[in-house]
């Protein structure tokens, strides 16, 4: 009866995608956790700073030598910044809606996950695709869950029944439409060239014909840029830009609502950078390390390949923050409208042409 | 407005005055010949006055409205030029131009140096041109300080005087940013002792004599002097004398210096942190009207506020430092209901319904001539519903010659007005009294006053079924309440005052009241309220008006007509 | 002379951002790499980090405010409050001695504060009492790091104020009028 | 499995029927922005229908355009409009009797043509995948007319909306 159970597909692919969704989770989540230190450490260097370097619990500084390494590395400051997010007073604000007010944060951490769910990120492991969902529409399935970021963000700003992050919140939607648009259209070349909005196929195309960033370096650019605005992030971060607008949206929320938004905000720029490395860098495939693996060493190291790639993107991110200043509102939208949209309309109609007539 | 009302003390349809016309400034302006002078006689405008019509401010530190001309200090020097007349016809002289010459004044011996005339005791002419801007006139003004100040400590930073300092103002305006005086100043006695009120610094005093023309030609006391020469030049009390009559401390309000500080208000509290309240001296029948400064809810001071119709500019010095009171610790503050702590809910609950079942002549209220004449109105409703009998609490005294007044109740006259005495205030205690002696009173309505201390004894006192007090301070009246709630003093809320000679004067809130005291129209327009006598009032503007129109002796005021200084009603 | 600052419209390649990007890249390149290295400005000066090595302030730093004694260890202050009035973050709360209250520790000064108070949690160290005061008696000197365990300990009274504040020595101006009356000998000088 | 896909089938019909019920009639609020959230959530429903009939493209389009797109649009006014009369005002019982009425004749229609309709698929025949593929071929080969036109016609209402929102007309 059991092992009728356990080689009934339906049942293993449920188990294994669970098993997936768990393992990815984890990783994103303590991946989220050091990116935030890592953007501190990275800040405080380009800053001439130390950065955190203090906390360590009283045990870890038993350990000889490496305990005050990673002290000063400050290893274990992710897991207080945590331990402080959830003991701090959740502060609810009078006259907020309060309904959206606390469905807002996980609003907007929710389509971060479910990004993830299409990126390849490994070739297989065993008889497993390494991907959750092995969608034959994946690019799209991704558009479309970003494209629900942007209601915990509005609503956020709506609910909060403040001025500040009314103006972050009315900023933010504006934005992520407009992004939306270039980004969406930097990619529609890729497919063009790889014929396929498989994933996993667009891997192994790279694998067999090179990474497409080669092919698609306009693409790259404006999908690049498009995804720092997306993300929120520096020179883009309009909707919570501190100087003016106090914190934007997450102005009023306080203690685990508000990690979840910065939670929500790292999802993002992992997620991004998984896509990009999906898109561009050949995902799991190094240029002489092309075939999908067969011993389950060889998906561990595609495992690591594709990790690698996304923590090189992730720095990019976070190096950006502390290298160039805020745009001007206006200027983003001009961006946006006046330079990505018709820059990635010209590159589709000459990707087309090159097809097309490459193919003849 | 009916007739009844007559707003100020109607400058009695003056008498078609006769106008000069001058020039001050180079601008023309008509000004009466001849003004009053701080006793009411008609005497000729001075420059200072003529001045002021023009809205140009001649600074000036001995001149006082209100005293008589001394002429001393010297800071009005003023500019000016007089119409040079042919000797021969007794005509102006005309310039080519057509335009009067006038001749500008100027040092006999010097004809080149412009001459000054001190502006508030000389009289202008006809064709007179007063120059109180030119740089004459400004050179003047500044040597003039200068030469206050040689001598001046300047000890602002200990100095009471310090925020409301003429010296420290006209510095400002017309001062000299240093010193050009090296020498050792001229060291005179500081803080000596004139009285028991006053705090004489001498080294500040300009020697305006302002102090001394008070005190001898208003207060009729004639106790200060300046005694010594030249720079040496102090004030001083007559030998023998102390300076400590009941308007001493008016000396130190019109002493446009530090020199004089009041010993109450000493180092107590810097002059610009005050809050300034327009409120009435409750001491007595005259109701001064006076300045309230309090900060953060604490009171300060009491000063009095100018109105020509009660008290001038002056107020007597108990009246003035009648305040400490208000803010005593233990002023009630907590509502009681037999003894026990309870809240204004409950207590006001049950007075309504005991007074609800009240029969008709079982209720006697004492109410207060020293509450205002809304509360007293409202109490009189009440009465009218119960079918109680009332009184008030007379209270005499000695009257002076100058403010202070026998009747040393603030709002006697409300109390008759309002019908909650007759003609004369008290006569019906008596039978207030033997109504509890008889047992027809059974509850007895006391609003801030001691009834033990005017006809009805403890014993007496004893025999009341419910005893209803309100009052400020403890007393043996409300040690044995069997419903005490907590009322307020006059600058805790808002309301009216009708003085003995029938004025009707606003008095506003300078502090919060303590603890769960509130004013007594508060909480009074609900209980009349819950009684069915009275509309609820939210507001004093409501209730003041609503009394006026059914008060026959308030007919036509409102309480937007009372302005800073009351309308007089017949009383 | 006014400098005219030369706003030439940009060229194509400068519109392109790329530029601005490069010399980004290159400044924060550098900084990084010198940290990455262990060297910033804190290694530079040769001190260390904050809370085991306090900075070393600048000579005319403003920190917290404290009251100040004269040469003879007398209260600088004599309560004109001042100070108080100019508060923008109404930090200082100072209580007059009062008619009754006890004069100065000094001669002739006639008054001090009975009670002074500094709620460093509200100041911002802004100077403005320091700039205000007659009397020389409060300065903004180099404490930057205040710290307590709550709300209470804060609240800087006068003893503590005037014991952080140290001596600060001046001209005296009441003890210099003191003595000048003294000689003077035209009225009899009281002195308590 | 088809245990499974009839089972997500029911929920997502049920969760269609009832978020697009309280999209338009919420008796607990009448928050314009709730009913916008509540056709987003009927739209994303639709969408998981979709993708229950293989037809992924049409699934992540309509997420895309309906909810990731428009109805943020929706939301962006309504929060800017700030409709507070809405939550007022009280249900106008003819509106509602009339809309009603509509309402009832349209499902008759419905009604009759469904069921006088034959399946187009029959049952137990393999449902075809909504391949992009096939789809763009489809677009671009059979309807190419139509799409155009749909195109031409998107244009024109563009290009009116912007004369429209300019202010002055020169």
């Amino acid at each position: 009866m059991l092992e009728n159970i356990f080689s009934d597909p339906t049942f293993q692919f449920v188990l294994f995608s669970a098993a997936k969704i768990a393992v990815v989770f984890g990783v994103v989540m303590t991946f989220v956790a050091y990116a935030v230190l890592v953007e501190r450490k990275v800040s405080a260097a380009i800053q001439d700073r130390v950065g955190p370097n203090r906390t360590a619990p009283p045990l870890a500084l038993k350990i000889p030598v490496l305990g005050r390494l990673l002290q000063r590395w400050g290893m274990f400051q992710p897991m207080a910044d945590g331990l402080k997010f959830i003991l701090k007073e959740d502060f609810t604000p009078a006259y907020v809606r309060t309904v959206y007010f606390w469905l807002a944060p996980a609003i907007a951490v929710i389509p971060a996950f479910l990004t993830l769910a299409v990126i390849p990120f490994g070739s297989t492991l065993g008889s497993q695709k390494m991907v959750i969902a092995d969608l034959n529409v994946g690019i799209l399935y991704t558009f479309g869950i970003v494209s629900l970021g942007v209601y915990g963000i509005v609503l956020a700003g709506w609910s909060s029944n403040s001025k500040y992050p009314f103006l972050g919140g009315i900023r933010s939607s504006a934005q992520m439409i407009s992004y939306e648009i270039a980004m969406g259209m930097s990619v529609v070349s890729l497919f063009l060239i790889v014929g396929d909005l498989n994933l996993m196929n667009l891997i192994q195309w790279q694998a067999d014909h090179g990474w497409l960033v080669l092919y698609q370096p306009v693409a790259f650019v404006i999908f690049l840029v498009s995804a720092f605005a997306e993300t929120n992030r520096l020179p883009f971060d309009m909707p919570e830009s501190e100087s003016e607008l106090i914190g934007g949206y997450h102005t009023e929320y306080s203690s685990m609502k508000f990690a979840l938004f910065f939670l929500g905000e790292y999802a993002n720029m992992i997620a991004s950078s998984a896509m990009m490395v999906t898109l561009f860098f050949g995902g799991w495939s190094l240029p002489w390390l092309g075939k999908p693996a067969e011993t389950l060493l060889g998906g561990l190291v595609h495992i690591g390949i594709f990790i690698a790639k996304m923590i090189v993107l992730m720095l990019v991110f976070i190096w950006v923050r502390w290298m160039l200043p805020r745009f001007r509102y206006d200027q983003l939208m001009d961006l946006g409208w006046r330079r990505f949209i018709p820059a990635a309309l010209a590159n589709i109609v000459a990707t087309a042409l090159g097809v097309a007539l490459l193919n003849r | 407005m009916s007739n009844a009302v007559t707003t100020a003390p109607a400058p009695t349809a003056p008498p078609p005055v006769e106008k000069i016309r001058i020039k001050v400034d180079g601008r023309d302006i008509d000004v009466p010949k001849l003004m009053p002078d701080w006793q009411g006689k008609l005497v000729p405008t001075t420059m200072l006055q003529a001045c002021q019509m023009a809205a140009q401010e001649v600074p000036h530190y001995c001149y006082h409205p209100r005293l008589p001309i001394a002429g001393n200090c010297r800071m009005c020097l003023v500019e000016f030029g007089t119409p040079v007349m042919d000797p021969a016809t007794k005509k102006p002289v005309l310039n080519e131009d057509g335009s009067t010459k006038i001749a500008r004044s100027v040092l006999p011996y010097e004809p080149q140096t412009p001459r000054g005339a001190i502006a508030c005791a000389t009289p202008i002419s006809p064709g007179m041109e007063l120059y109180p801007s030119s740089p004459a006139t400004k050179q003047m003004r500044e040597a003039v300080l200068e030469s206050l100040l040689i001598n001046h400590p300047l000890d602002c930073t200990i100095c009471d005087q310090a925020g409301e300092c003429k010296l420290q103002e006209y510095s400002v305006q017309h001062g000299q940013a240093q010193s050009r005086f090296v020498e050792p100043k001229v060291h005179k006695p500081k803080a000596v002792d004139l009285g028991p009120r006053i705090v004489l610094d001498d080294e500040r005093c300009i020697l305006c004599t302002r102090c001394v023309r008070f005190t001898r030609d208003i207060a009729g006391d004639d106790a200060l002097g300046i005694v010594n020469r030249g720079s040496y030049n102090t004030i001083a009390t007559a030998p023998g004398k102390q300076f400590d009559n009941n308007y001493s401390l008016n000396t130190v309000d019109i002493c446009p210096v530090g020199a004089l500080t009041s010993k109450d208000f000493r180092f107590k509290m810097r002059v610009w942190f005050l809050k300034e309240t327009k409120s009435l001296c409750t001491s007595c029948g005259t109701g001064c009207n006076i300045t309230i400064g309090s900060r953060e809810n604490v009171l300060h001071r009491f000063e009095p506020r100018d109105n020509d119709a009660v008290n001038g500019s002056w107020m007597c010095d108990s009246g003035r430092l009648n305040y400490p009171w208000i803010g005593r610790a233990d002023r009630l503050q907590q509502v009681q209901v037999r003894g026990q702590a309870s809240d204004w809910g409950t207590a006001l609950g049950e007075i309504t319904t005991h007074l609800r079942n009240a029969s008709d002549g079982s209720v006697a209220i004492i109410a207060s001539a020293r509450q205002t004449t809304e509360e007293l109105y409202l109490l009189r409703q009440l009465a009218v519903r119960v079918g109680a009998l009332t009184d008030s609490v007379e209270r005499e005294g000695e009257a002076d010659r100058l403010l202070v007044h026998s009747d040393r109740n603030p709002n006697s006259q409300g109390a008759r007005l309002t019908g909650i005495a007759y003609t004369e205030i008290g006569i019906s205690i008596p039978s207030i009294a033997d109504g509890i002696r008889s047992g027809k009173i059974k509850t007895l309505i006391v609003f801030g006053e001691d009834v033990t201390k005017c006809g009805i004894d403890a014993g007496l006192l004893g025999k009341v079924g419910t005893l209803i007090v309100s009052d400020i301070l403890p007393n043996a009246t409300t040690a044995v309440a069997h419903y005490l709630l907590p009322g307020c003093a006059h600058a805790e809320k808002r309301g009216t005052f009708i003085n003995a000679k029938g004025r009707v004067q606003k008095f506003l809130k300078a502090v919060e009241p303590k603890g769960d005291a509130r004013p007594e129209w508060e909480f009074l327009a609900e209980l009349t309220k819950s009684l069915g006598a009275v509309d609820g009032f939210s507001t004093i503007e409501g209730l003041f008006n609503r009394m006026a129109s059914e008060v026959p002796a308030l007919a036509g005021v409102e309480w937007s007509k009372l302005g800073d200084h009351g309308v007089n009603v017949p009383v | 002379m006014t400098k005219v600052v030369d706003r030439s419209p940009l060229n194509f390649y400068e519109r392109t951002y790329l530029p601005a990007l490069m010399e980004g890249f290159k400044i924060t390149a550098r900084h990084f790499a010198r940290s990455v290295q262990g060297k910033n400005t804190a290694t530079d000066l040769g001190d260390g980090y904050y809370p085991e090595v306090p900075w070393r302030v600048a000579e005319g730093y403003r920190g917290a405010p404290y009251l100040v004694s004269d040469q003879d260890g007398a209260t600088k202050c004599v309560s004109c409050q001042l100070c108080e009035f100019i508060c923008p973050p109404k930090a200082i709360k100072i209580t007059p001695p009062g008619p009754e209250g006890q004069g100065a520790d000094r001669p002739n000064a006639e008054k001090m504060p009975r009670e002074f108070e500094i709620n460093m949690l509200r100041c911002i160290f802004c100077g403005l009492c320091q700039e205000v005061c007659p009397e020389e008696a409060i300065f903004l000197q180099q404490h930057y790091s205040l710290t307590g365990l709550n709300r209470e300990e804060m609240i800087y009274n006068k003893e503590k104020l005037l014991k952080l504040g140290g001596v600060h020595p001046g001209i005296q101006k009441w003890k210099h009028k003191l003595e000048e009356a003294r000689d003077q000998e035209s009225f009899p000088v009281k002195v308590d | 499995m088809p245990q499974l896909t009839d089972l997500l089938f029911y929920a997502f019909a049920g969760m269609t029927l009832l978020f697009g019920f309280l999209c338009v009639a919420n008796p607990l609020s009448r928050n314009p922005v709730t009913s916008a959230m509540f056709l987003v959530l009927t739209i994303i429903s639709m969408a998981g229908l979709f993708v229950l009939l293989h037809a992924f493209f049409l699934a992540a389009v309509q997420i895309l355009v309906y909810a990731g797109a428009v109805m943020v649009l929706f939301l962006f006014v309504i929060m800017l409009l700030d409709l507070k009369e809405e939550e007022r005002r009280k249900l106008n019982k003819v509106a509602v009797g009339l809309g009603s009425l509509a309402v009832l004749g349209l499902a008759g229609v419905l009604v009759r043509v469904l069921a006088g309709a034959t399946p187009l698929i029959a049952a137990g025949s393999k449902p075809v995948e909504g391949s992009t593929r096939e789809l763009g071929r489809i677009l671009f080969q059979s309807y190419l007319l139509p799409f155009e036109i749909l195109s031409i016609l998107l244009l024109v209402a563009m290009v009116g909306a912007i004369l429209l929102s300019k202010k002055e007309l020169k």
